[in-house]
Formats: structure tokens, C-alpha cells, sequence
């Protein structure tokens, strides 16, 4: 037992840290913020050929098999950057074709898209709520009615990222009509410009777009299934706590740049003929951001652990989640409050983390979904 | 202890209703909140003014002999009540927040001038008392204005001036005495916002509306621009501000968070859904009970300057409750609307994307007009007694 | 619209508070929390003598038919004071019985005991929850079995105070078996010594005791109906919503007191060269705190004026209740935090406000209850 | 990162739950809560002590020069965590929580003598930092030790001194130099508490426990009693709490009141019907996910300790989060189980009125062993580096 990180990980840490300081400063982030592009295509590529995209994928496509916890450490650093390129989706698929893979469930398109996805060739997205925001089982509704060996698709997704620049799309469906149970929901691989599909894409409060994607009778060939038929859930719940944690990593690391900076603040902000940061008021307030910040950097940390060490993760990356979200929330807006009046102003820096940080906080879940989560595996329902 | 409202407050608050009702079209909302995003006040708001002007809604508690109506103050809450339920984005406060300060201080010149030009809308003021270097630490202004013949010279820089793009006059405070003490050389001058000299710079905000920096280079201004005593300015500021907190347009402002998202939840299928869930309608009827506090603190404050006593601390408590309830309610949503809370812009967007915005919003009622900090500070001192360090 | 006390409110708020300043010192509040008896019969005899036991009760049996704002005061005072009797139960079954009177639905033994209770020769109590620690219709299950004209009890009743002391006892019970809904309640006065009747006192942290009260084959005869038979709860119901907003009523008296001390203290006490109290960390925690028991206040003194002008007090009593029972809480705890150590020692007569407002914040259901009734009252259930 | 216990760790709990199992009856226990509401330590507690003492169990993580074991820190967080489970209300941390400090400011002799002797449990030191002038400002302290021949007399008084009248000594600060600046002027010593001239007197606390003022009056010590140099006391001290404060036994008597709700909110009959309420599990499962961060924090401070790092704050963020989750976990406690939860005694007090003794016992840890006021100035300065004023 030793929580904190040891000299790989924090080699790994020191150099996505370097490698974003160096390409990824504000004006960049701004860039694409304010103008056509979704997406940095020359941070993506950069990425892919130090080898990060790949950092917890098999070494046979090109990966380098860290594990989940090193891939964690990546998220917190890019949440950190604000790095303005679609990881977190992409990475989630690709964890979760691996996986399909590793257990023989699946085709070689999935081998195919995992080897150009190492190298940034290949994009890929997934597509799990639908009308409400819930990520449980009981989210997927969208319909897969057998046709030949393939099916065919009707139905909706909600808050999808990067579905336009995707190449492929992780879609859950329900192959059998079981409601709202976990049986019967099959993932499938699709492709965005299929016919049939399409999509709307929504500003988000992170100034990224999330999309409605709407699916009328749309084929699905019988290669594109990852995992089993009707089994998919057995995948879909480690796709899903991946997603919970990678997501919190990202709050954690964009959050914990955003305390920085109002700690650096409070010590150069004079009032009352003093620093601010000296005032009790405040030197209070800021004990308690790094208190939650650390909190739930140490709860998305055990959480990675559990996955890296193929545990159940389902108890702690909720729990992780349920605290993140909030406690996250909360030092930003206590950063906010350091700032005063200029965390409002859209050319002062810091809202550029706060925004982030907060829209990241509303997705993949509620802290109150994630508690019943927690209640359920307490043994309180 | 009377909680209620008189018959005479409820028969206004019918006038009110059948006023808005008849004459607030989508339009001249929709001409508002463009305005609050940077364009000009469009002439539809500028008829709506008018007519609630002539009907002498403006600063209606007021004197008679300055315009006002002498109405009871709870007439102008229910107004104010009236118009945010109705989502008019209408800050009919701001059109007067510098009247209790001219009404105390002013020459009876200024008086004449300026309080039923207040109450007609057609003198507006922007608010010159924050700078780049103070914060919530007011006293400690840099700006300058010295005695120049008959007359003084401003130089300095303000930000955070909201309106100023579109205001008459700001209400300026500046340094008149370098050598005294901090808040015994400052002074407030009326200055009209066409002086030479004078240059508005815009800052955007999260919420997508503006806020300006205002530079003064040499804008030479009358002597008869200075509100009361030369040097005397603090003390003027800091009791018109006092009574600028009271009023229940700000309260409607911390609330409607809450009343947005009770709406959603109740109205909207896809809310009734999410609030079929015990958790949710207990977090929600929490916040309920909170912005019930919020509403009472308003109307102790009100009780109190109706009595003609100053509140001590009450108007500080209600500044703190108020921001913080708002803040809470929006943090509380956004783990209720999920995914749902983040969408700006979009067809699924509840609300056209209201719920992000109220998200960044609320963070403003926490510093704005004295932060949080220095409200508790007062109410330790003013309100308990607790010691001077 | 006027929230702030009138003449006449402030002049009995005062004459109550030097009443008590004068008689109930806190030698007094221990002498009963120590030794054998259970309430404070001099103090008990003292306020019906001046007519505060019948304060809110009509004039025909000797009471002041004050509006039930006025009764709120002396409760607040009764809080600040720890006044040791039992005058919470003693008021509300007074407050209900006078309320069946005046609706015609109650016989001569309720009017006997009113005015024999104005006098202070009678004492009052009431039973409503039983199992669970709910004060909703569901709570009643005390079976009353039609018996000739009366009724036999069997079952039992918990949380009842000064149940040994009373000279009858105001039991909820359902005269017809429709499990949990508010139909079939009927309210019975019930003479402790009958027979079949036994209780055990058990202690709470206030220092007063809490009775579970058994009922076998408890005979009661029918003219011990108070109200109508099978429609209690139209009376229960008031009877509740007055409990509860008394109750609410004294623990801010006690917190706000509490607060006080604090506020006294931090200003004498010296640490770090400096009164605690010039300290800003120590000036906040005072600004919530006298804002918190403010809310609280305010919250009850609104129930309490829709009470006392006969409107729909379910909604704003409810709303008391649930932030009372909170945020009073809090203020206690940050009162304790500001005496430190002292707070915990016996001898030290902080505790005796800290540990009764802190009890009587957990009786009458909790924060989560009273928040399920404003959730039902705002439209969300 | 490692969040797991090793094959070594797992199998050490499996020896300390076999010990526990055979070796801790009902009787023990009551033994020992007897003792916390004031009795003489009974012969069932000295004999278990004396059994985990020959175990090598009190402080097993020190060097087996003084009496320890070597052991990997881990085993003893372990250790204290069995114990925790257990229920076993013995606090083996009092026993050596001031060993480091001797270790690192001993003599020789002293180290000897004390080392051996705390880890069999024959030495327990009662601690004489407190006093009544004093609060959380230590070193304000008036409490004198005078040189005087080849020792020092001292007198004073402390208080809030726990178990003083069942410890063998007293760690005690005194002023050895009153012109000294404040930090400056301080010693310690370590003071046999059968000295002549101390005399203990009972303070009992809310929860029932004992706690004690403790007088010196002209009471004469040897010289060899102070420990390190003289005048440097006030910086042994700081370090010896920082240290006082990591381990697994405060974070299980934070999260002791939570596990209590759980259990019977899981296993008591009335406890589950309230527990089929979501928003009730709502709370619970956000106390839950609180009382994980309090372990991780333990976890985190252990992980430095035993990479020989100085925690700069980390164990301060542990001193607060745990306290203040300890008092949230009880009030919540005390809306979800309402009138039960103030039941002191009685058939149908849960675990035999175990809640309000939480209740009023979780205040203790926001205020013992360093506020969470000083704690927060403590994490802003030294692990933000944020100015003193």
C-alpha cells in the first residue's frame, strides 16, 4: 500500500505535463474554442506519435499496455491542459474494443480500427444515453431489429461527443426487447455517415459540442457487433466505469490548474493593504479547495486502481464520480470567488477551467445516479 | 408580525399584472436581453420605460416632491415581484440605486435635476466605484480628481462598470485628497457620460452579457457635479449601497434558479421524470425551504426601512443568504438536469440553454456589490459587536 | 406586511423573558435534570398564576385568546430559558382540545380539563408515533376495538413526554383498520392510570424523558372522543402542524441563546494576543450562525402567522421544521466549535442549551420527512 | 499507486482477528468503558494490554532497539484498524504518542528507560499541553518550570488532560523562559505523575467520559525530566503532533458514527423500513463516499511517513475532513433516525442510546488535538505557501 505515485508514474505524469506546456497554451485552447475546428488536429497528431493514444492498448496494435492507472494520470494532465481534442470518447471506445478483443468477442474490424486508432488514423466515439441523462442500463432504448446477419437501427442517442469527427461509432441498442433491463443490449460499431443517420450538434457549456444522433432504419452489418448478442452489458459496465473514472481524472486535473491558479492569486492580489491570500477568510477557504480536490483525486485514483487490477470498480468509481462532481463544483466556485469579478470576463483566463470542469461534472451521470449506485452496492436497497 | 399582504398591496399587485400583461410583448424582451448582451436599448424598451415612468412606478416610495408617488414601500416589492415573475429583465433598480444618496447629499439643485429624471428614466447611472487594482476593497481607489479652477480634472480607470455603455451619467467616486486618510479623501461626482474624455471599453461575460472598463483621461467636470461634501464621499457611498442591497429585485434574482428548475421538473415530461426519484424532491424541496429564507430576509430588510431604521446587519444577511442559496440551487441542478444542464444551444437544450447560464450567472450576486467576505465581516462587527482586530 | 414583532408582541415577549430571567436560572434547569422530579411545579404553578398557560386558549375557561403568533413568543422564550416543564405537550393537546370545542365535535370531560388546565391543575399530554419516528397518518396503528359505546386499546404509542406526569393523555388510534391512510383515526383521551396502561421513561440526550407507552385491552369509554370518530385526522392534522411549529419555536429560542454565548465569549476570550473574536475565520462562522437561527425564526414565525390566521399551515410549518431542525444544528455546533473544549464539559452550561435544542431537533419527524410534505405541497410528488 | 494491502498485511489481519477473537470478551470491553466514564483501569484490560504488548504489537512500527518490532507501518495501520473493527475501545496510539518525540529529542537514558516501557505499555503519559487561558494557542501557555539546584519547580495548571488520572506521567510544556519569545521560552518534561504536589481533578464530558484539570503547585522534578534542550520544547512538540495525528485509529473514530448508521440502517428491523427511503440512501451513500475520502487521507499521510517524507499538510487536510465528517455524519444520523436518535437509555434506544453519545462526542475531534481552525491556517501556509498577514 503506497497511494502515491511511484517514479514511473510520475515520469509518465512529468512528461504528458511537459509535452502539453510545450504545445498546448492558452491561445491554442482559445483557437479552437472560437473558431470552425472541434478538434486540434495537430495536438491529436502529436499525441498519437509519442505513442499517448495508444498508452493503455495492447502492444500488438501499436500500444504500450500501460495500465489504467497510467492512462488515468494522461487524463488528469489533459484535463489539466484543457486540451482542446476528443481523448476521453476516443479512448473509452478503444478500451472497450480491446477488451471485446482480449475475449474473443469480437471481428476484425474492431483489430483494424484499434491498430489505426494507436496511430490517430482513425477516430472513434460512442453513444450510450439516450432521453434521460442516466447512464444505467435502463438509458438504452434505441431498437436493433434483426435483418439477415445484420440489424437495422431506430431510435436516438443523446449527448454523444465528437460524433461528427468520429470514423466510428460505438452505439448500444437493444437487440432484444427487454425494457430497461441489462440483458438483451448489444454494442454495435457504426459509422456516422451511414445512411440513415443523422445528427445535431449542441454547444455545451465546455464550448464542445455534444450531438443528438438519430438513427432511421439504419443497417448495421453482423461484423460490427462488439462483444456478445444481446451480452453486451457484460462489456458495457467496464465500458462505463472506464468512462466514469477517465472522466474524473479530467475534472480532477482541470479542477486542481483552476485552484492553482486562484492560490497564485490570493498571493499576489493586494486589498486592504494586504494580500488577500493572507486574510483568514481565505486562507481558510483555500484549505478546504486542496482538501476536495485531493479528495477526489485519491477516490478517481482508487477507482483506476480497482479497474488496472481487474477488480469491481462498480463501488468506487461511483463513488468517485458522486464526490468529484460535487466537491469539484465547489472549488471552483470558490476559485471563482477569489477572483472576484474577473472570473466572469471571457478574455481573463480562468473561465476557461471553470467551464470546462463544470460541464465535465454534468456528464456520464449524476451524483445523485451515482449514489443510488453506491447505496445499491452498500447494501441499503 | 404581519406576513401578509394588504388588500390595497394586492389590488396593486392586480394593476401591475394587468399592466404587464397588457403592454410586455416577446419582442421587447427579447429587445432586453439584447441589450444586456451589448446592443442598444431598443425603442420598445425605451415605450415600455416610459409608460411604467408615467405611471410613476419608478422609485414610487419616494417623496412626491421628487418625483415619486409616496407609496408604500411594499407597493414597489410587489412591483418588483410583479415584474420578475413575469421575466421582464427589467432592472428598474438600477434606473434609482443612486437616488437615496442624492436624496441625502444632494444640493436641492441636484435634487431637482436629477431625482424625477431618475424616476422618468431618462437620467441613468453606471456605477464608478470599482478599479482594476481594488476589488471589494472600495476605499483603496486609485482615481484621481483635482480642484482645477472651478472645477476638478479626473484621471483614473474603472471596471466592472455595467451600463455604462448606455447610461446618462456614471456616479463616480474618486480620490479628492491623496494625503488623508483612506476613506476620508474620497469624493462622488455626478458626471454625465458624454464629457470628453471619457472611454468605454466592453468586457464580455460567461452569461454572454457586457460589462465595460472605463478610463477618465483628463475629463474635466463642473464643480457642481460633486454630490455632497468634498472628501466626504465614503461615507455617502456606504449607506447608499446599505440601502441599494434591500428590495426584492434581488431576491427575485437569487430564486429564479429555483423557480427554473422547479418549473422544468414539474412541467417538462422528461423532468417529471427525472423528479419521480424520493432524492430529488427531497435536494429540491430543500432548496425550497432555503429560497423561502431568502424571500423573509427580503422582507425583514423591508419592514425595517419602512419602520425608518437602518438595518444593522439585516440587509448584509440577506446579501449573503441570497447569492449563496443561488449558487447552491445551480450547483444542486446541474446533479439533477445531468448532461441536460451543460447544453447552451440546441433543441434539447432546456429552456434554449438557460440552465448553464443561470449556472455561470450566479456567481455574480456573490461579489457583486460587496462580496460575501465583507458582508460577513460587517455582520460581525455591525451586527454582533464582535472587535476590530 | 410588517415581519417584525408590534407592540403588543414585543411587550409579551418581554414580560415572558423577564419572567424567566427572574425564576428560571440555570440552577433551576439542573436542579430537575438532576435530581428526582421531572418538572418544575413551582415554575409550572408560577406561569398559570400569571395566565401563560392559558395564553392562547379561549376566554370562557379562564385563557387570553391570544392569536397563536403571540403563544409562538412565549415558546421561543420557554426555549431560551430551558424553561423544566412539560409545556409542549401540555399546549398542543390544550390547543386540540379547545379546537374540537369550538367545532362542536367534543364532550364536557375536554371542557373540564381546559379549564382546569388554564389553572395549571391539569396537565396534558399527547401520543402519535408509535414504530417508526414518522408523524404522518402512517405512524398511527394503535388498534381501538369498539367496545359498547367505548373502546378497547391494544397496541402501543413511543416518544410521548411527560407521560407519568399527565393527567390524561391525547391518544391517536384507529378506530377502523385502513392501514396507514389518514381515514379512520380517532383521538381519545386516555387516563394514564387506567387500567391495562404501562410505560417506561427512557432517557434523551435533553435530559427530560421520552415514554413508550403499552395499551392492553385499555378500556376507554366514548365520551373520551375528542373530535369525531373515524376523522381524527381532521383534527390531527392542525394538532401536528401546532406541534410542530412550537416546537420549532423552542429550539430557536434555545439557539439563538446559544449563539449569544458564543458571541459573548469570542469576544472575552483571548488566544494569539487577540479576543477569538477579532479573529475572521471566527467572525464568519458568528454572521452564519446569527444568520442561520434568523431563517429559523422567521420560518416559524411565518407558520405560526398562517396558523394563527386560520390559512393552509401545512406547507410553511413543514418548511420550518426541515431547515429548524438543520440549521439550528449547525449553529449549536459552530457555538460549541467557538467554546472549544468547554462545550463538551458538564459543569460548563453551555451543554444544557446545546444538548435540549439539539433533542428537540430530532423529534417530530425529521428534515427528511418534513421535506417529503413541502415536496407533495410544491407539486414534485 | 497502490491501494491494496500486501499477501504480508493480509496475512498479519489474519493474526490480529484470530487475537482479537480469542482474546477479547464482552467483559474486556466493559471493562474498558468503565474505565473511560472514570473507574481504575480493571485487571482484565492491564492483562490484554500485556498480551498485545508481548506480541510486539505497541508500537511495532519503531526500531527493535527501542522495544519495536520493525515493522512495516502498514501492519500497524492494520493493527489499529482490526482493533477499530473489533470494537475494542482501547487507544494503543495514547500509549506511544509521544514516542517519536522521544525518539528524536531523548537522551540516551531516556530513550532506554521510556521506549521499552511505552510499548509494553508500563509507561502511558498523560498529555500537559492545554491550558485554561489557553485554547488552541499552545504556546501561549503560563504553566512555569523554574531551575532551582540541579532540577526545576514547577506550577501551573493544565486541563482537558485525559486519562491524567491513570497515566504513569505527564508529557508536560512549561515556560522555562518567560522573556523569551513566545515560541522560544518553552520546555518539556516528563513528569512522573506521582510527584508531590500534582494533584488531578475530574472533569466530566457530555458523551460521560472523564477528562481532568490538573494543578502543579511547587511540584520539584529532576533535571534529567526534560526532554531535548531547553527552551526548545515548543519545536519538539509541533513535530511529535503532526505525527500524533497520522494513523488508522482517528480515522476509524471518525467514520465509527457511519459504520453505527450503517449497520443498523441494514440490520435493525425499524432501521431497514427507514432505509426503503431513497432519500434517505441518497445521504447515506453521500456520508459513504465522505468516510472513504477519511481513509484515503490516512492512507496518503501513512504512504509519506513510510517513504520517510514530513507530511507538509496532508495530515492536516486528515484533521479536519475526518472531524467534520464525524459531526455531518452524526446530525445527518439525527435526521434520518429523528426521535431515536436522542434516545440516551432505554429498551428502545438503538444500541443502547449509542447515537447521541456520537452525537455529542463528534464535536470533541473538531477541537482535540488542534482545531480545525488552526489546521486550515496550517494547510494554507505551509502547504499553499500563502502569506502570514
Amino acid at each position: 500500500m503506497d497511494v502515491l505515485l511511484n517514479d514511473e508514474e510520475e515520469m509518465i505524469r512529468d512528461s504528458v505535463r511537459q509535452f502539453f506546456d510545450a504545445e498546448c497554451d492558452m491561445l491554442r485552447v482559445r483557437g479552437i474554442e472560437d473558431g470552425e475546428q472541434r478538434s486540434d488536429p495537430e495536438l491529436w497528431r502529436q499525441l498519437a506519435e509519442l505513442g499517448w493514444l495508444g498508452l493503455a492498448l495492447p502492444a500488438v496494435y501499436g500500444g504500450s499496455e500501460a495500465p489504467f492507472t497510467q492512462l488515468c494520470l494522461l487524463f488528469e494532465e489533459a484535463g489539466r491542459a484543457l486540451a482542446p481534442i476528443p481523448l476521453h470518447p476516443h479512448s473509452v471506445a478503444c478500451l472497450t474494443l480491446a477488451e471485446a478483443v482480449d475475449r474473443g468477442d469480437c471481428g476484425a474490424l474492431a483489430e483494424t480500427l484499434l491498430s489505426d486508432a494507436c496511430l490517430g488514423d482513425c477516430l472513434l466515439t460512442w453513444a450510450w444515453s439516450e432521453r434521460l441523462p442516466n447512464i444505467g442500463p435502463e438509458a438504452v432504448g434505441l431498437l436493433a431489429v434483426a435483418d439477415g446477419n445484420g440489424w437495422r437501427l431506430h431510435g436516438q442517442k443523446r449527448f454523444v461527443e465528437a460524433f461528427e469527427l468520429a470514423d466510428y461509432c460505438l452505439v448500444a441498442a437493444r437487440t432484444e426487447a427487454t425494457g430497461t433491463s441489462d440483458e438483451g443490449i448489444t454494442l454495435l460499431l457504426v459509422d456516422p455517415r451511414s445512411d440513415g443517420v443523422s445528427s445535431t450538434a449542441q454547444l455545451s457549456l465546455a464550448g464542445d459540442y455534444h450531438s443528438e444522433v438519430r438513427f432511421e432504419n439504419v443497417y448495421v452489418a453482423g461484423d460490427a457487433v462488439v462483444g456478445r448478442v444481446d451480452e453486451g452489458w457484460a462489456l458495457a459496465r467496464p465500458m462505463l466505469e472506464r468512462a466514469v473514472v477517465l472522466n474524473c481524472a479530467l475534472i480532477v486535473g482541470a479542477t486542481r490548474r483552476a485552484a492553482e491558479r486562484a492560490f497564485d492569486y490570493a498571493k499576489e492580489r493586494v486589498a486592504f493593504g494586504h494580500p488577500i491570500g493572507s486574510f483568514q477568510a481565505i486562507q481558510h477557504t483555500c484549505a478546504d479547495m486542496i482538501t476536495w480536490v485531493d479528495g477526489a483525486e485519491l477516490l478517481t485514483r482508487e477507482a483506476a486502481w480497482h479497474i488496472a487490477q481487474g477488480l469491481d470498480a462498480a463501488l468506487p468509481a461511483a463513488a468517485a464520480k458522486a464526490f468529484t462532481n460535487e466537491r469539484c463544483q465547489a472549488v471552483l466556485r470558490e476559485a471563482n470567488q477569489i477572483h472576484g469579478g474577473y472570473a466572469q470576463v471571457k478574455e481573463y483566463d480562468q473561465q476557461l477551467w471553470y467551464r470546462r470542469a463544470a460541464a465535465w461534472s454534468m456528464r456520464l451521470g449524476t451524483s445523485l445516479e451515482h449514489r443510488r449506485t453506491v447505496a445499491r452496492a452498500i447494501g441499503l436497497v | 408580525m404581519d406576513f401578509g399582504f394588504s388588500e390595497e398591496n394586492e389590488r396593486f399587485r392586480a394593476e401591475v399584472r394587468a399592466f404587464l400583461a397588457a403592454h410586455v410583448s416577446a419582442e421587447v424582451v427579447q429587445e432586453m436581453h439584447d441589450a444586456d448582451a451589448g446592443a442598444d436599448v431598443g425603442p420598445l424598451t425605451k415605450a415600455l420605460i416610459r409608460k411604467i415612468g408615467d405611471r410613476g412606478w419608478i422609485g414610487m416610495s419616494w417623496p412626491a416632491a421628487y418625483g415619486g408617488r409616496d407609496a408604500d414601500i411594499i407597493d414597489q416589492y410587489v412591483f418588483e415581484e410583479e415584474l420578475a415573475r413575469a421575466r421582464v429583465p427589467l432592472n428598474l433598480g438600477n434606473f434609482i440605486e443612486q437616488a437615496p444618496a442624492i436624496m441625502q447629499a444632494g444640493t436641492e439643485a441636484q435634487k431637482k435635476y436629477f431625482l424625477p429624471r431618475l424616476v422618468r428614466g431618462e437620467v441613468t447611472f453606471a456605477l464608478g466605484y470599482t478599479e482594476p487594482s481594488g476589488g471589494t476593497d472600495l476605499a483603496s481607489l486609485k482615481t484621481r480628481a483635482v480642484a482645477d479652477g472651478d472645477g476638478f480634472v479626473i484621471n483614473g480607470q474603472k471596471v466592472f462598470t455595467t451600463r455604462a455603455e448606455r447610461s446618462s451619467h456614471i456616479y463616480l467616486m474618486a480620490r479628492t485628497d491623496p494625503d488623508a486618510a483612506k476613506h476620508e479623501g474620497i469624493s462622488i461626482f455626478l458626471v454625465p457620460m458624454d464629457t470628453p474624455g471619457i472611454t468605454v471599453r466592453p468586457l464580455w461575460t460567461l452569461p454572454g452579457g457586457r460589462t465595460n472598463e472605463v478610463f477618465f483621461d483628463n475629463v474635466r467636470v463642473a464643480k457642481d457635479t460633486l454630490l455632497g461634501e468634498k472628501n466626504g464621499g465614503w461615507h455617502i457611498g456606504a449607506s447608499a449601497l446599505n440601502l441599494g442591497r434591500a428590495g426584492a429585485r434581488r431576491y427575485c434574482i437569487y430564486v429564479s434558479p429555483f423557480e427554473d428548475l422547479l418549473e422544468y421538473l414539474r412541467e417538462d415530461e422528461i423532468g417529471q421524470e427525472i423528479a419521480s426519484d424520493a432524492a430529488v424532491q427531497d435536494r429540491v424541496a430543500e432548496l425550497y425551504c432555503e429560497a423561502q429564507v431568502a424571500r423573509l430576509f427580503t422582507m425583514r430588510s423591508l419592514s425595517m426601512v419602512r419602520r425608518g431604521v437602518n438595518p444593522p446587519y439585516e440587509i448584509s444577511s440577506e446579501k449573503i443568504w441570497g447569492p449563496e442559496f443561488q449558487v447552491r440551487t445551480t450547483e444542486t441542478a446541474s446533479q439533477i438536469l445531468g448532461a441536460y444542464h451543460q447544453l447552451w444551444q440546441g433543441e434539447t437544450a432546456p429552456n434554449g440553454g438557460s440552465f448553464p447560464r443561470q449556472y455561470v450567472n450566479a456567481m455574480v450576486s456573490t461579489f457583486g456589490h460587496g462580496s460575501t467576505q465583507v458582508m460577513r465581516t460587517a455582520i460581525a462587527r455591525r451586527g454582533l459587536g464582535l472587535p476590530k482586530d
